[in-house]
């Protein structure tokens, strides 16, 4: 167990966490992240492989399904961002690449991106304000890329709000135009 | 008809009955020596030179609406010589000497006004490449200048120097650079050209050229078959479609400038300012208008106008640049059509065709090459071989390599 | 004193405002717009004209209005040139009038009126011209600070701006009769809507007419319909909303003035937002503008359009003057005496050029009559009337109410260059077939002038679009409604006029358009230029018909054959700070910051922008007073025992599968199939033109897993470049990619000592010493107690030197423990600045040297290109001018005196001949101070630099005015033979 | 203007980055005989057509798709898009 001490993509000891009126804006370092991409013609293969170790399902284009403690994302064609409680961060790219084997290539990503967790009344009015998504009709289970204040940014609408992954070094950016959106729905 | 001072109050006394129309409205002959495709800028400009100059006779410029309807009509009418390299640079110094005498010459005022531009720099690489420029254009005969952040502060102290996303560094400054009233050059083209017995015809379109062994005959328009000795294209933005009528595939691609004009505004910017951080540059017109533009919409298109992407990318940029434009209005944009050539530059060339010659691929920089580029297609028309300053303006520059890349950007059109 | 203040309207006469205008205080009403409140203090005067600074007063009552421009607020709030017509009123409003000198009554430019004989159209175009010097120092100033309107205050405007983005299936653009028949129709059938609306209010002309319903009152239908649209959740009403342009594939551009009727905005709001609209249909219900006749002097405060006189009596209970002239082409004016006589004013006469015109009770009808001229200096006294019987008549009046017809308003129609068609039955341009796709028009907009046809088209035109979208919508009840026809004669301007105005705010006149006539300027375009008609802020909305019918009197055509005007986007001038946003200022773009950031602002670093990266330049130490003492010391230290330096902004991208390393051997001009695994090469790639744009290295992590670098501007285009040869050039190659540039906090650990401080944080089961881990080695490893890292023995600086990459969270936390660890080697943290020093001791090319015009040869690297094998830009690169005999060939240069600098960006010319573009060698492109060599050194391209090894040569600068002399030597001034790497 | 992504549905242009004629699929063979000919044609010379125009977009915010649509430059009309990994596979392009 290493000593070094991390901090968040806020360069902050802790997550932080903002609530605006209704709305509440969660800095989310918790998770672990590795994409896998299938080899020209296994993504069958992946699939049922990631389906058989780990109930976890990939599915179809700009969705994602969680199956205990995994979640996969549909990232583009034959390619999805699995995450994973971030105690796993050391493990997960070998072991979801031991789980695919030849099928499939696994990138570890965790600290590729920043994540924030959106909540509250105003999040379709807030989201509005941000994005080009019809955010309005995106149901809990799908997920888009899109642009956020020139970041491009992976969207995903959860039960509980949306989740916002951006790219990690522009945190504070992200982080500030979620917050002014926040203030002009308040 | 001499215009002047003393013209315009003579003719405000007795009822303004005297004033003519500044170009007869003639029909087309059956044959000419000359046929200029294309009734903008550098067609009048090479018309007018072509006559005067070079005593060309039997001269006829062929538009197929109006006489500058094109990009003479829809730029932002800058005029400059801050090009970097030795194919260029020469070129457009020869043009703004042209310009600087544009008046006198035609005897009309397109209110040439030297205001200078500054081309803001924003990181040491981009001061280093400043200075390589400025070296450059000095070189060449043109004048620059090297400022430091203080000494753009001095000129322009309302820009954005305290809480910018890219501080100022400096700049480069082109003192004799400028605006000029741009239909006006166009009208003062087409007057001078038809004083000196140029017929233009508007409203004639080019439908295709007959060709007989590999010689040039004559055009077919919109107004019966005209003959021609020698025919020249210089249709910007629409030139791969008069080309391909004589079996051509250029290397250019079209695209789509937008420009933009804000309400009317008491003296504001005094000068030309680029932006060296964002896709922004802007003037003021002599009538209080901010002109300004920033980057092309990136996607072929004949369309003359544009998409919201880049409205707001380049009013992003001028507003970061110039906090006080916020509260200022944008009144129109409008788009022209740029010939995107594969370097960034243009080609003033023969073609495989004997008689058929080429002016054009002049990306956003045409305008400010019209009165050079009109005489140097009048010199390649006369003589068969090129003016000395466009030497480089060549069609087979790819086939070569000695290409003409002032940005860098290599074959890919929207960059440059 | 409200003396013109009427009783009724939807104005709250309990709650009056105050506000300031040129500094003077009157009272308006909540319910006004700052011209109806001005009309109703009696103001008729309100503004000034471009050219002749012409007096000028409100002439119409919504956004196309060309006279009441007034500066709204003060400070970094002032907004110039802003509709007195569309601001609506609050407490404590501050606006002054502008485009004066003096005060608004006695203008002192007014003289220019004196001389508007002279400043005829076009004028300047043939004046002067002599002398040649007098035009930019003498005429053109003058021009300038004539022209123009209001002014900016520069200083910054406080307020933020939204944008934001809204989807829906059917987009209605005015909710006058035909937007909210529209609106309840598709709202009903479930569909999306959004109704957005200009006005503060819904209803358009239903708030305007006393004769639009039947069987109720307009403004009970409009709060019915709004009672019922605002109970759907599938409508959103969008007021205070002006649809601004309409762009490709249904995408409009709309501006919601959320905070424009308050003093301030609330905290965190913004002032307005730009929202960016998605629709699948749009239905433009935007009505009709009115058009005035010309007459002599048309333009004298007071004279107002007439539809624009009865809503303003009708709906903000306000009338220019007590007695009011109206003149009329049609039974249009009659409605606007009627209803100003039901409201108590007088109406001494409706001037009526028809003939056969009908009579109203309570006025005299001049039947066949025309206004031939107008009086009063600051508004008018009193109008000159030609009668039927050629006899002269002088009505005395405080108003004219100037009724010329309609014409649909056609703004969004147009703004994809479509061309409207003219319409013999109204006499007005109608839209034509050419609409955006997807766009629909109903109601006046579509010439449908009746509240009856508003109504019908508005719901019949919401069915058609829905249907299209297999949405059932069907028209259901709609109120009985007016339906009469509108008879029209079509009457443009009073012959023989001296001066009649056309273009109010341009101060064009019938003359004007007549002497274009007169020079050729005929096409319809020419005719806008060279008068300037249709030009000014409000694009001509009320003059552009007028003009035409003019011209095409003069030509003998018709008015449609005479052409057509469109207009251009925005419909109506919009704020610039609301197209920015919240993208200005420090979020101009997003900042990105590097794993180091944190640590580097404790030490004071100075921090420098690359691209959007903030790095670390220099990091300053006390006593140090110039950034060169810094860096110099950062080099040496680097140089004689360790130094550290963020390189996380360097690209990173993973390239895994089969065939990876066979895909690298396309990109790279060398060869990477025989990399070994554990191992790093450096390689250049080519543009498909042979022009070299990046380099970096490729570690084989396993026989299919690469990762690449690339340098930190090309990050995202070589990625891209990258996908497109692995989707559309190579798709038979087995590789994926994916950018890890964020994932990993990389450090250079540069100089003699660096192995000896990695080692005591790299985990002790990993061997780095030179034998175990040689030059270009590349390992996976753990480090601080098992911290998975990845360890690559790669030198920018030319010393033994390592990258080590961490993930990111961990990268502040191990620069901490590298210098806590290094303390012992004197550790030394370096920025850009020692890095670019470096490099250039070492002869290593960036950017400044990879500009995108330069070969593998020049940089000197010919030896590099693999010809075994195709990659990208191969064949290309073999041209014969990009291959010639003494091209360009980055060189090194030592000045003769080692302290003087050589700038980057001097040109390179031989001792002895002269100093112009002819003579020109090469240029610098790189220089800096290098403390190893205690001189100053540079970088540049040099023709056929290979063989002028030893030659002096001259650095001219005469930007600067400097000049030195420098030896051409190896670019390599540091260790040429490389032996510090392999320690 | 709006992209219709064969698996995304409409998504916003400015999610995309454009580069140009999808011939540039095409990619000459560098072993022909006239492979200096060739190469300059493909990069260089352009059909340019006011008309439908077949062209390469990325979709860089997005999926990281390369789209090949098919779009009319005089009208912006968009008829068709398709991923331009299949036009290229059906093109017969593989590894070389």
């Amino acid at each position: 167990m290493t000593d070094l001490k991390p901090i968040t993509a806020l360069n902050g000891d802790s997550a932080a966490v903002d609530t605006i009126a209704t709305l509440t804006i969660r800095e989310n370092p918790d998770l672990a992240l590795a994409s896998v991409a299938a080899r020209h013609g296994a993504g069958d293969t992946v699939a049922a492989r990631l389906k058989d170790a780990l109930s976890l399902s990939l599915l179809a284009p700009a969705h994602w399904a969680a199956a205990g403690d995994y979640a996969a994302i549909w990232l583009g064609p034959d390619q999805w961002m699995v995450n994973a409680e971030y105690g796993t961060h050391a493990l997960l790219a070998s072991d979801l690449k031991a789980i695919v084997g030849d099928a499939g290539s696994v990138t570890e990503q965790t600290d590729g991106w920043c994540c924030f967790d959106v909540e509250g009344e105003q999040l379709v009015a807030a989201f509005e304000r941000l994005c080009a998504l019809d955010f309005a009709q995106m149901q809990p289970g799908q997920a888009n890329r899109t642009t956020i204040h020139h970041l491009g940014c992976l969207v995903v609408r959860t039960d509980a709000g949306a989740s916002v992954f951006g790219p990690r070094s522009s945190a504070r950016s992200l982080h500030h135009a979620l917050i002014e959106a926040a203030y002009s729905v308040a | 008809m001499r215009y002047s001072g003393f013209r315009v109050i003579k003719e405000a006394l007795t009822g303004h009955r005297g004033w003519k129309p500044a170009w007869r409205d003639v029909a087309p002959q059956a044959e000419y020596d000359y046929v200029i495709i294309g009734g903008g800028g550098h067609g009048l400009a090479a018309a007018y030179y072509l006559a005067k100059q070079f005593g060309g006779k039997k001269i006829a410029v062929l538009e197929k609406g109006w006489i500058g309807g094109g990009n003479v009509g829809r730029n932002t009418t800058i005029i400059r010589s801050n090009y970097l390299l030795d194919g260029n640079e020469p070129f457009y110094e020869f043009s703004l000497k042209l310009w600087e005498n544009l008046e006198q010459e035609l005897n009309y005022n397109a209110m040439v006004s030297q205001r200078g531009i500054l081309n803001l720099v924003h990181t040491d690489a981009q001061r280093d490449a400043a200075r390589r420029r400025g070296n450059a254009m000095i070189l060449n005969g043109s004048d620059a200048e090297l400022l430091d952040a203080d000494g753009v502060r001095k000129m322009y102290p309302f820009l954005n120097f305290d809480n910018a996303r890219f501080p100022i560094k400096g700049g480069l400054l082109h003192r004799r650079g400028g605006t000029v009233r741009h239909d006006a050059v166009a009208w003062g083209y087409a007057r001078g050209a038809d004083q000196h017995g140029v017929d233009i015809i508007q409203n004639c379109e080019v439908t295709g050229f007959r060709i007989d062994g590999g010689k040039i005959k004559g055009v077919e328009t919109t107004r019966g078959y005209i003959g021609a000795k020698k025919v020249a294209s210089s249709v910007a933005g629409s030139s791969s479609r008069v080309m391909s009528m004589a079996g051509m595939r250029l290397p250019i691609e079209s695209h789509v400038l937008q420009a933009f004009v804000s309400e009317g505004l008491k003296p504001t910017i005094p000068g030309v300012i680029t932006y060296g951080a964002g896709h922004f540059y802007c003037s003021q017109s002599d009538k209080g208008g901010l002109v300004f533009g920033g980057d092309i919409d990136g996607y072929n298109t004949y369309a003359q106008r544009g998409n919201l992407p880049v409205v707001e990318d380049v009013i992003e940029s001028g507003v970061s640049l110039i906090p006080a434009l916020g509260r200022v209005r944008l009144l129109r944009s409008w788009g022209g059509i740029m010939d995107m050539s594969m370097d960034g530059s243009p080609f003033i060339d023969k073609t495989h065709i004997e008689g058929l010659y080429f002016n054009g691929g002049w990306c956003y920089g045409g305008f400010k090459a019209t009165p050079a580029a009109g005489w140097c297609l009048a010199h390649l028309l006369a003589t068969d071989t090129p003016h000395e300053t466009a030497t480089a303006y060549r069609l087979d520059r790819f086939r070569s390599g000695l290409i003409i890349d002032e940005k860098g950007q290599g074959a890919q059109p929207n960059l440059h | 004193m409200t003396i013109n203040r009427l009783k009724g309207g939807l104005v709250d006469h309990g709650a009056p405002l105050n506000f300031t205008f040129d500094g003077k205080t009157y009272q308006g009403l909540a319910g006004d717009t700052l011209a109806s409140a001005l009309l109703a203090n009696g103001r008729r005067l309100m503004g000034r004209s471009f050219k002749y600074h012409r007096p000028r007063g409100v002439m119409t009552a919504g956004s196309e209005e060309p006279n009441a421009l007034v500066e709204l607020r003060e400070g970094g709030r002032q907004e110039p040139n802003t509709r007195a017509t569309t601001v609506e009123l609050f407490d404590g409003l501050t606006a002054n009038s502008q485009n004066r000198i003096g005060s608004l009554e006695r203008d002192l430019m007014g003289v220019n009126d004196l001389f508007a004989n002279f400043l005829s159209a076009g004028f300047y175009y043939k004046t002067f011209m002599w002398p040649r010097a007098f035009w930019e120092k003498i005429y053109e100033p003058i021009i300038r600070n004539a022209a123009g309107l209001g002014s900016v205050s520069f200083e910054d405007d406080p307020d933020l701006y939204d944008k934001g983005f809204l989807h829906c299936d059917l987009l209605v653009i005015g909710a006058g009769p035909a937007g909210l028949a529209a609106a309840l129709t598709a709202g009903r059938a479930g569909a999306r809507v959004i109704l957005a609306e200009e006005d503060f209010l819904l209803g358009g002309r239903l708030l305007a007419e006393t004769s639009g319903l039947e069987d109720q009152s307009g403004l009970g239908w409009v709060t019915q319909a709004q009672a019922e649209l605002s109970a759907m959740d599938n409508v959103r009403i969008m007021p205070r909303t002006t649809v601004a342009g309409a762009y490709d594939h249904g995408i409009y551009g709309a501006v919601e003035r959320v905070s424009d009727h308050l003093a301030v905005p609330e905290a965190g709001k913004p002032r307005q937002c730009f929202w960016r609209i998605y629709s699948k249909r749009a239905l433009v219900c935007a009505g009709a503008l009115e058009r005035p006749i010309a007459f002599e002097n048309n333009d004298r405060p007071g004279v107002m359009l007439a539809g624009a006189t009865r809503a303003y009596a009708n709906r903000w209970a306000v009338t220019p003057a007590q007695s009011v002239v109206v003149f009329a082409n049609s039974d249009d004016g009659h409605k606007t005496a009627a209803d100003l006589m039901a409201k108590g004013i007088e109406v001494p006469a409706i001037v009526d050029i028809r003939a056969d015109a009908p009579a109203l009770p309570g006025t005299e009808v001049l039947a066949g009559a025309q206004i031939i001229d107008t009086k009063g200096r600051l508004g008018v006294t009193s109008v000159t009337v030609r009668l039927a019987n050629g006899q002269t008549r002088s009505i005395a009046c405080g108003a004219v109410a100037n009724s010329g017809g309609w014409n649909p308003n056609l703004g969004l129609t147009c703004h994809q260059r479509g061309r409207p068609t003219w319409n013999d039955h109204i006499h007005a341009f109608v839209p034509g077939a050419d609409l955006p796709v997807g766009q629909l028009v109903a109601g006046a907009a579509a010439g449908q002038f009746s509240t009856h046809a508003a109504l019908t088209t508005g719901a019949e035109q919401a069915v058609a679009a829905l249907a299209d979208l297999g949405i059932t919508a069907s028209v259901g009840d709609l109120p009985k409604a007016e339906d009469a026809p509108r008879a029209m004669t079509p009457f443009w301007h009073v012959k023989g006029a001296k001066r009649a105005w056309v273009d109010f705010q341009n101060d064009v006149t019938v003359k004007d358009v007549k002497l274009s006539h007169q020079e050729g300027f005929r096409a319809v375009e020419h005719l806008k230029r060279y008068t300037t008609l249709g030009m000014a802020t409000d694009q001509g909305k009320t003059s552009n018909v007028t003009g035409l019918a003019v011209m095409a009197e003069l030509t003998g055509k018709s008015i449609p054959e005479t052409g057509t005007t469109i207009y251009r986007p925005p419909y109506v001038p919009v704020a610039m700070g609301t197209l920015a946003g919240r993208s200005v200022g420090k979020e101009f773009h997003p900042t990105r910051l590097t794993p180091s950031h944190k640590w580097a602002e404790e030490q004071g670093a100075v921090f420098v922008e690359v691209g959007n990266w903030l790095r670390a330049q220099w990091f300053p130490k006390a006593g140090e007073t110039t950034w060169r003492d810094s860096v110099d010391r950062e080099v040496t230290a680097t140089r004689q025992s360790v130094g550290v330096c963020d390189v996380t902004t360097l690209g990173k991208i993973d390239v895994q599968g089969p065939d990876a390393a066979e895909f690298l051997n396309k990109l790279y001009i060398n060869g990477f199939a025989k990399l070994a695994v554990g191992k790093v090469r450096y390689g250049v790639m080519l543009r498909e033109d042979g022009i070299a744009y990046d380099d970096g290295t490729a570690a084989r992590l396993a026989e299919d897993h690469f990762v690449v670098t690339t340098t930190t501007a090309n990050a995202v285009l070589v990625y891209r470049n990258m996908e497109f040869a692995r989707q559309c050039l190579f798709p038979g190659l087995d590789v994926q990619i994916i950018s890890t540039t964020e994932a990993w906090a990389q450090y250079a650990v540069a100089g003699p000592n660096s192995r000896k401080l990695l080692q005591k944080i790299v985990d002790p089961e990993f061997d780095i010493s030179n034998e175990a881990f040689p030059f270009m080695g590349c390992r996976e490893i753990t480090v601080c107690g098992g911290l998975r890292a990845r360890l690559f023995r790669i030198s920018f600086s030319g010393e033994l030197a390592y990258e080590i990459a961490v993930p990111t969270r961990y990268g502040d936390a191990l620069i901490r423990r590298l210098m806590a660890e290094g303390e012992e080697f004197n550790v030394t943290p370096y920025g850009t600045e020692a890095l670019g020093v470096m490099r250039i001791e070492k002869g290593h090319a960036v950017g400044n040297e990879l500009n995108g015009t330069t070969t593998a040869a020049n940089l000197g690297m010919a030896r590099m290109v693999s010809k075994k094998k195709d990659c990208i830009g191969n064949t290309l690169s073999e041209r014969d001018g990009l291959n010639r005999e003494g091209d360009y060939r980055l060189v090194g240069l030592k000045p003769k005196e080692a302290q003087k600098m050589i700038p980057a960006g001097a040109h390179m010319m031989s001792q002895t001949g002269s100093v112009d573009a002819a003579s020109d060698q090469g240029y610098v492109t790189s220089a800096c101070y290098s403390p190893s060599l205690e001189s100053y050194i540079a970088l540049g391209f040099l023709k056929d630099g290979a063989n002028r090894m030893g030659e002096t040569l001259r650095m001219v600068n005469p930007l600067e005015g400097t000049e030195l002399l420098a030896e051409v030597v190896s670019a390599h001034f540091v260790d040429p033979e490389g032996g510090r790497l392999r320690d | 203007m709006l992209i219709n992504h064969p698996i995304l549905g409409p998504r916003d242009a400015a999610e995309f980055t454009y580069l140009g004629d999808a011939a540039l699929i095409d990619r000459p063979n560098w072993q022909a005989d006239d492979a200096a000919e060739a190469f300059h044609d493909y990069l260089y010379l352009r059909d340019n057509p006011a008309g439908l125009h077949r062209e390469l977009w990325f979709h860089e915010q997005g999926d990281r798709s390369w789209l090949v649509v098919t779009r009319n430059t005089l009208t912006h009309e968009i008829t068709s898009v398709e991923l331009a990994r299949d036009v290229a596979l059906a093109r017969g392009r593989g590894k070389e």
